[in-house]
């Protein structure tokens, strides 16, 4: 932002300077640079939908962050086409989210949604993207209900919890020979909705559960619960905030089963919670460990100041898909949904291409493992 | 206040009795607040209640209001037993009082104080309220005419619309007395009535609690002024200790010697004013 | 009088009353009266009957125009404005509720959300998950429940006194909370899905005002439906709750004015002695309690037949603290004022969703600074307003200066 | 059911232990209650930011698990001070901004109670948003190991290492177990010692009786309610400090829930008591294992709540009964 402005012109230049805060794109640049010539680009944008303020910000901060490096990177390739990124915070809030859809659906500019994060909000966002046919890519949604609506605009990048369940069950079977399972869940839809998928695959060898809730940090009588049961493997169906605090009390009680968790808990931030207790934590994950991680990891840093968490490659991934086939000349919402429907590509999480409900047709999912204080791929688990 | 009977002449003699206190005692803790007390109120009169501080006068006001419960003995009120009636349905009976610290409801005006009051008989609930049913019609009516005129009997009528709170103590006061008698009781308690009143205002309330007589009801008077409940009183019951000491006509009473020993020559009258005075 | 902004220019003037008038007069009475009934307030009172109602008329054909005309300042620009009345009306519905309980019979309900949480679950459940009940079937059953459950809580709580009662109800706002997070038959952490929505009478078709600048020009691309309640047109909704608004103001009035408003009014000033002066105080707390879950209940129903889902999250106890914070912002015990606390509360941070991240501290300060410096609330009871203007002059005469 | 009887010496511990911080948090409550018959909404973010100023001090010495013990004390009691002070400063910024004006103007207590919670709002999402406080004042670099994910939890580093200290009933208390207890007694103690035996103390005593016969009898009424305030968030900064040993996060939103819970604590214990306070946090930590235990820990929270109300019913001042508060006719 320039403020060397001549006098005459501060209250415009005060008008520029408000907007382009509030859409953090390069829309106004192109707007005063006379565009004109982007031709098929010419006012096209793809929107965040999910929580930015609220007490699920953080995650939602992570994917809104992949996106927003993801359309970075596509404006500076492509001078000529310009793609704008506006906001929809919905706190993660499903109320809020019924206003925001439908003020996404009344923008003629938004072609494309990454989102809605949540489970919760794409409850009640999906009905009206489908009535506004504006194609979505969710980066996190993983209830597996979501993609039997009927909605024909309803896509996500990862595997849903009835994917992720069973792998974490057979890598607790085979590969940790874990006899004896205690399940916990946290109570969120995603969490209880794994934890029981995690319950049915793992049969007989569960010999307790528990529910904690989120925001909750004591968890004394759940880890009395686990060590009385003598569990040799703990898994945990929640996200990384209470993980964290959950295992790292388990350690400090001494109880030494494996702690097995799924992608909600693969983020820095568990182990910036968990501290050592977070070694040797399992974390399943539908997501490939791939080469350009890495260019992705150092380009990620350098724009936010910190290592992509959990969602974020996800969110690189689904922008990715929607700026490929606007650059291929998809800027209508009903181009570009049928360009993500046909869609075929390497991700950097995995090869893209979506069923006809919607799904991820390629699902593997990956062990990773806590190392260090890093989080390291294991191996890739074979489910059948 | 058609209903209300006018009655003839006090009774200085043997009314019946409408409020009877049967051996009550009442205990809390350690302490007992009443020991064994017995006396009548009699219909028609006005009977003063007066003691030292702490001798059990307000006390014994609360058990006759159901504020208390007793722990032996009864109270009986019209020949039947108040058993362990709820405070309201006390009220409902014919019993109302007002209160030594004032406790109007400030926030709401003279009127809607006195209303309140006024509706102690009234039964409309939130449907007759929500239809304006003829029984919510009928009872704000009689409601409204009850209090205005209570209120133009105590010398309150242009005050109405005021708020409780910025109403003068005085008036304030006679808004206490204007409520109670809205419930259309037959027997009215008044505790400590003259507290922070002048020589003259004492005066105005002696004849008051005269007309409030001559309306046919019944006054029971809690109070420190002994001159204001020798000047007013048909009958006089002295407490001390939560013990009755005496019982009789103020001249009986003046020169009864357990009630001298219990107030000891002290002034009571003057140390009353210091301290209302305040 | 049912113009919301009329007492808004009076509450707006009170506080420069009292000093202009302390020095006239030497019957406060007589000039409080006066200036009770201030300005604006009188010359409409003045106004002949026909030319009143037509106001009136004027600004309820307004109010129900709002979503269609989108008027520029007011309009959300970074969300549906429909969508941002309904919740503005849903939260102004249960204000008013509200209100019954906390500012009428003064009782301290932090876990109003319960009663919010019944109604919207008693349509989710038996409209969607367990049993496919008509739509006009749901909403009076809602509300019965909720009554119900209104007194059930009631009938313990209320026994106990004073603010110990406001965390007793905050318990079962979260009791309610976590029951249907943790029970199956409730949908559990998944929420409902499929919640029924009202039914639909396509009539006619209106369209928007779309504004170039100062001008307005009619969007004959965008139009909203009449009746439908579709999923993306927000506009039906809330028409819908305006006209459930109406009816719940015109039934406060009634109950206002009447035994049972006193009663309420008296428990709340002294609740000793209004059971010594005949009222059945606790039968009358529990009423409050039940209208107030009725009210309560009634906008959880319509809540979750717009949303078409629910989920526990929608009922956190943050919500019951937001409601207390609009009854108490807007002048508790007055109706126009809780709906001022209602728009302020749930209006302003859709409005101004270009803070971002910094919208909540704004908000916070904006409680606080409210709160400090309009402590009777941005539009008080009259009476608290006269009773402040007497006070204040007796303050300004001690000191021998006008305080503004 | 068996669980909890083979259990019951762990769940009674670790009970106590979370009830330990309920319970110093609630004096909070309980002070500010007493001497204003308010509820102070705010009191949480006093102990949310007490426990950062804990994080931060162990973040600037960067002292690592297993030092020497003279360097583990100094650095808790370095981070014990300055938890303490900044817990009691915010208590007293809340005195001044949310309550003062409101005191003098003698608003409704309701008035009270939302400038607290505005209060309560502001001061949680200041801490939520430091990062950008930060990079607003230019610092954002300068202070990163401070501001950094600012939504996310916070470890607090303990320099003092877990160790069992002896075994009863199957489970070995620990060094923690011992310190949080012992030190909450001890402060619960000193506490009553305060207000029992110092001028201060007296003041507060008799504001909470009759603030108007105190003030006539020269207390000065504003002193003793800044007094309070300070003595209520001092409080807050150990619990904050306590908490941090057992639990090792906080957050800019840990307040909330922890409020909640340290005002059921007082309030059950009898609010404006002191030792109440103490009691109901022991009453409600173990009320939560021991219910945990018995029926799941998804219904913890309706446990402690039920109980509250069960209490209430059968004895409706708390536990032990208001006492620093008046008996209101």
């Amino acid at each position: 932002m320039r403020f060397s402005v001549k006098t005459g012109a501060p209250l415009l230049a005060l008008a520029l300077a408000l907007s382009a805060c509030g859409t953090s794109g390069g829309d106004d640049e192109e707007a005063s640079s006379g565009g004109g010539e982007a031709g098929t680009c010419e006012d096209v944008a793809i929107g965040y939908f999910g929580a930015l303020t609220g007490a699920a910000a953080n995650l939602g901060i992570n994917i809104r962050n992949g996106v927003q490096l993801a359309v970075d990177q596509f404006n500076e390739e492509n001078a000529d086409c310009q793609v704008s990124l506006e906001e929809y915070d919905s706190a993660g809030d499903p109320n809020q989210a019924t206003g925001l859809a439908t003020q996404a659906i009344g923008d003629d500019s938004v072609i494309g949604i990454v989102g809605p994060a949540f489970s919760g909000e794409s409850d009640t966002a999906g009905p009206i993207f489908a009535e506004g046919g504006l194609p979505t890519i969710s980066a996190s949604a993983t209830n597996p209900d979501l993609s039997q609506n009927g909605w024909d605009t309803f896509h996500r990048v990862l595997g849903n919890d009835a994917s992720q369940g069973p792998a974490a069950a057979t890598y607790i079977a085979d590969v940790i020979k874990s006899e004896k399972v205690f399940v916990v869940d946290d109570a969120s839809a995603y969490g209880a909705g794994l934890a029981e998928i995690v319950e049915e695959s793992a049969g007989d060898a569960v010999v307790g559960t528990d529910t904690i809730q989120t925001g909750q940090t004591d968890f004394s009588a759940t880890v009395t619960a686990i060590r009385s049961s003598g569990a040799d493997s703990v898994f945990f169906g929640g996200y990384y905030a209470e993980a964290g605090l959950l295992v790292q009390q388990m350690r400090a009680a001494g109880v030494e089963a494996t702690f097995v968790v799924a992608d909600g808990v693969k983020d820095p931030g568990f182990i910036e919670a968990a501290g050592d207790a977070a070694e040797g934590t399992i974390i399943t994950c539908p997501c490939l460990p791939p080469e350009e991680e890495q260019e992705f990891y150092a380009a990620f840093e350098e724009a936010f100041g910190a290592a992509p968490a959990t969602y974020s490659a996800e969110a690189f991934d689904a922008a990715n898909v929607m700026l490929e086939g606007i650059l291929e000349g998809n800027t209508d919402r009903e181009s570009l949904l049928e360009w993500i429907n046909d869609y075929s590509g390497e991700g950097i999480t995995k090869t893209i291409t979506f069923d006809e409900d919607g799904e991820p047709e390629n699902i593997s999912v990956w062990a990773y493992k806590v190392e260090n204080g890093e989080i390291v791929a294991d191996q890739e688990i074979e489910t059948n | 206040m058609s209903e209300i009977p006018v009655a003839g002449q006090p009774a200085t003699g043997e009314g019946a009795a409408l409020l009877s206190v049967d051996d009550v005692s009442i205990q809390f803790g350690g302490l007992k607040a009443l020991d064994h007390v017995s006396f009548d109120v009699r219909e028609g009169e006005i009977l003063g209640l007066i003691g030292p501080n702490g001798a059990g006068k307000t006390t014994c006001f609360n058990v006759m209001t159901g504020v208390y419960q007793p722990t032996s003995g009864e109270v009986r009120f019209a020949g039947s037993p108040l058993g362990r009636r709820k405070r309201f349905a006390i009220t409902r009976l014919g019993i109302a009082r007002t209160f030594q610290n004032i406790r109007l409801f400030g926030n709401m005006t003279a009127l809607e104080n006195v209303l309140v009051g006024a509706d102690a008989h009234h039964r409309t609930n939130v449907i007759d309220a929500l239809f304006r049913s003829p029984r919510h019609r009928r009872e704000e009516r009689e409601g409204e005419e009850t209090a205005r005129e209570v209120m133009k009997f105590l010398g309150l009528e242009r005050r109405a619309d005021e708020l409780a709170r910025n109403l003068s103590y005085g008036e304030q006061r006679r808004l206490e007395i204007a409520r109670a008698m809205a419930t259309k009781p037959r027997l009215l308690c008044l505790d400590e009535p003259a507290a922070g009143f002048n020589p003259a205002e004492k005066a105005q309330l002696m004849d008051l609690i005269r007309r409030i007589r001559d309306r046919g009801l019944t006054v029971l008077l809690i109070e420190h002024d002994m001159s204001l409940v020798m000047g007013v009183s048909d009958r006089v019951a002295v407490l001390e200790f939560g013990r009755k000491i005496a019982e009789g006509v103020p001249a009986q009473i003046r020169n009864d010697p357990a009630v001298i020993a219990a107030y000891l020559g002290t002034e009571v009258d003057d140390l009353d004013d210091e301290e209302a005075n305040l | 009088m049912s113009e919301p902004h009329i007492p808004l220019r009076e509450g707006s003037t009170a506080g420069g009353v009292p000093a202009s008038t302390v020095g006239q007069t030497d019957d406060m009475g007589r000039n409080r009266f006066g200036w009770d009934r201030l300005a604006l307030s009188r010359r409409v009172t003045a106004l002949p009957r026909p030319a009143k109602w037509a106001l009136i008329g004027l600004f309820v054909v307004l109010l129900y125009l709002l979503p269609l005309l989108e008027i520029p300042i007011l309009s959300t620009p970074d969300t549906d404005f429909g969508a941002v009345l309904f919740t503005v009306a849903s939260y102004v519905l249960v204000a008013l509720g509200l209100n019954v309980v906390l500012g009428y019979a003064g009782l301290l309900d932090l876990g109003y959300v319960g009663f919010y949480a019944v109604g919207a679950y008693t349509v989710a459940v038996l409209g969607s998950l367990q049993a496919q009940l008509s739509w006009w079937l749901l909403i009076p059953l809602a509300v019965v429940i909720t009554t119900i459950s209104g007194i059930l809580l009631g009938a313990p709580t209320l026994r106990v006194r004073g603010d110990y009662l406001a965390i007793v109800t905050l318990g079962f706002g979260e009791i309610i909370r976590l029951t249907a997070l943790n029970t199956e038959w409730l949908g559990a952490a998944k929420g409902i899905t499929g919640v029924p929505r009202p039914p639909s009478v396509e009539l006619f078709e209106l369209p928007h005002l779309q504004w170039e600048g100062a001008t307005a020009v009619i969007d004959l691309d965008d139009k909203t439906k009449f009746l439908v309640f579709g999923v993306a047109d927000q506009a039906p909704y809330y028409w819908l709750a305006l006209t459930v608004i109406f009816i719940v103001l015109g039934a406060d009035r009634m109950l206002r004015l009447s035994r049972v408003g006193r009663a309420w009014e008296a428990t709340r000033e002294d609740e000793d002695a209004a059971e010594l002066m005949g009222v059945p105080t606790f039968k009358f707390k529990l009423l409050a309690f039940a209208c107030g879950a009725f009210i309560g209940g009634l906008s959880g129903a319509l809540f979750a037949s717009r949303q078409g889902f629910i989920n526990p999250e929608s009922f956190q106890l943050l919500l019951s603290i937001l409601f207390v914070a609009a009854v108490v912002v807007g002048g508790a015990g007055n109706r126009w004022g809780v709906i001022m606390g209602a728009i302020v509360v749930a209006y302003l941070p859709e409005r101004f969703r270009g803070f971002e991240e910094w919208r909540l501290l704004v908000f916070g300060m904006a409680l606080l600074i409210l709160a400090n410096f309009r402590p009777q609330g941005l539009i008080p009871p009259r009476r608290t307003r006269r009773a402040q203007a007497v006070d204040e002059q007796l303050d300004a005469l001690e000191e021998g200066t006008d305080r503004v | 059911m068996s669980f909890l009887f083979n259990n019951f010496v762990e769940l009674t511990v670790t009970g106590l232990v979370l009830g330990a911080v309920y319970g110093l948090v609630a004096l909070g409550y309980t002070l500010v209650y007493g001497v204003l018959q308010l509820i102070n909404f705010a009191h949480s973010e006093v102990w949310m930011f007490g426990s950062f100023a804990a994080v931060w001090v162990t973040v600037a010495l960067g002292v690592a698990p297993g030092s020497a013990m003279p360097v583990v004390i100094g650095v808790l009691l370095l981070a014990l001070l300055a938890a303490m002070t900044v817990s009691g400063g915010v208590a007293l910024l809340l005195e001044r901004v949310a309550y003062r004006r409101l005191i003098r103007l003698d608003a409704p207590k309701l008035v009270a109670l939302i400038s607290a919670i505005g209060a309560s709002f502001a001061l949680a999402e200041i801490m939520g948003l430091r990062d950008r406080v930060a990079g607003w004042i230019g610092l954002r670099d300068t202070l990163d190991p401070y501001v950094r994910s600012a939504r996310d939890n916070t470890r607090f580093q303990n320099p003092l290492e877990t160790e069992g200290l002896f075994t009863v009933g199957g489970y070995t208390v620990s060094n923690v177990d011992v310190i949080i207890i012992v030190s909450a007694v001890l402060m619960m103690v000193a506490l009553d010692q305060f207000i029992r035996r110092t001028r201060t103390g007296r003041g507060i005593r008799a504001v909470a009786q009759d603030s108007e016969a105190a003030a006539l009898m020269g207390v000065n009424r504003n002193r003793i309610i800044r007094a309070t305030f300070l003595v209520g968030g001092i409080m807050a900064g150990a619990a904050a400090l306590l908490y941090l040993m057992r639990f090792g996060v906080t957050r800019w939103n840990a307040g909330f829930l922890l409020g909640v819970k340290a005002f059921t604590a007082a309030v059950l214990g009898g609010i404006g008591n002191v030792r109440g306070a103490l009691l109901g946090g022991f009453v409600l930590g173990l009320a939560e294992n021991y219910g945990s235990a018995l029926i799941g820990s998804e219904w913890r929270d309706v446990v402690a709540f039920l109980l509250l109300v069960v209490i209430l019913l059968f004895r409706p001042t708390g536990l032990l009964g208001e006492s620093l508060g008046r008996a209101r006719a």
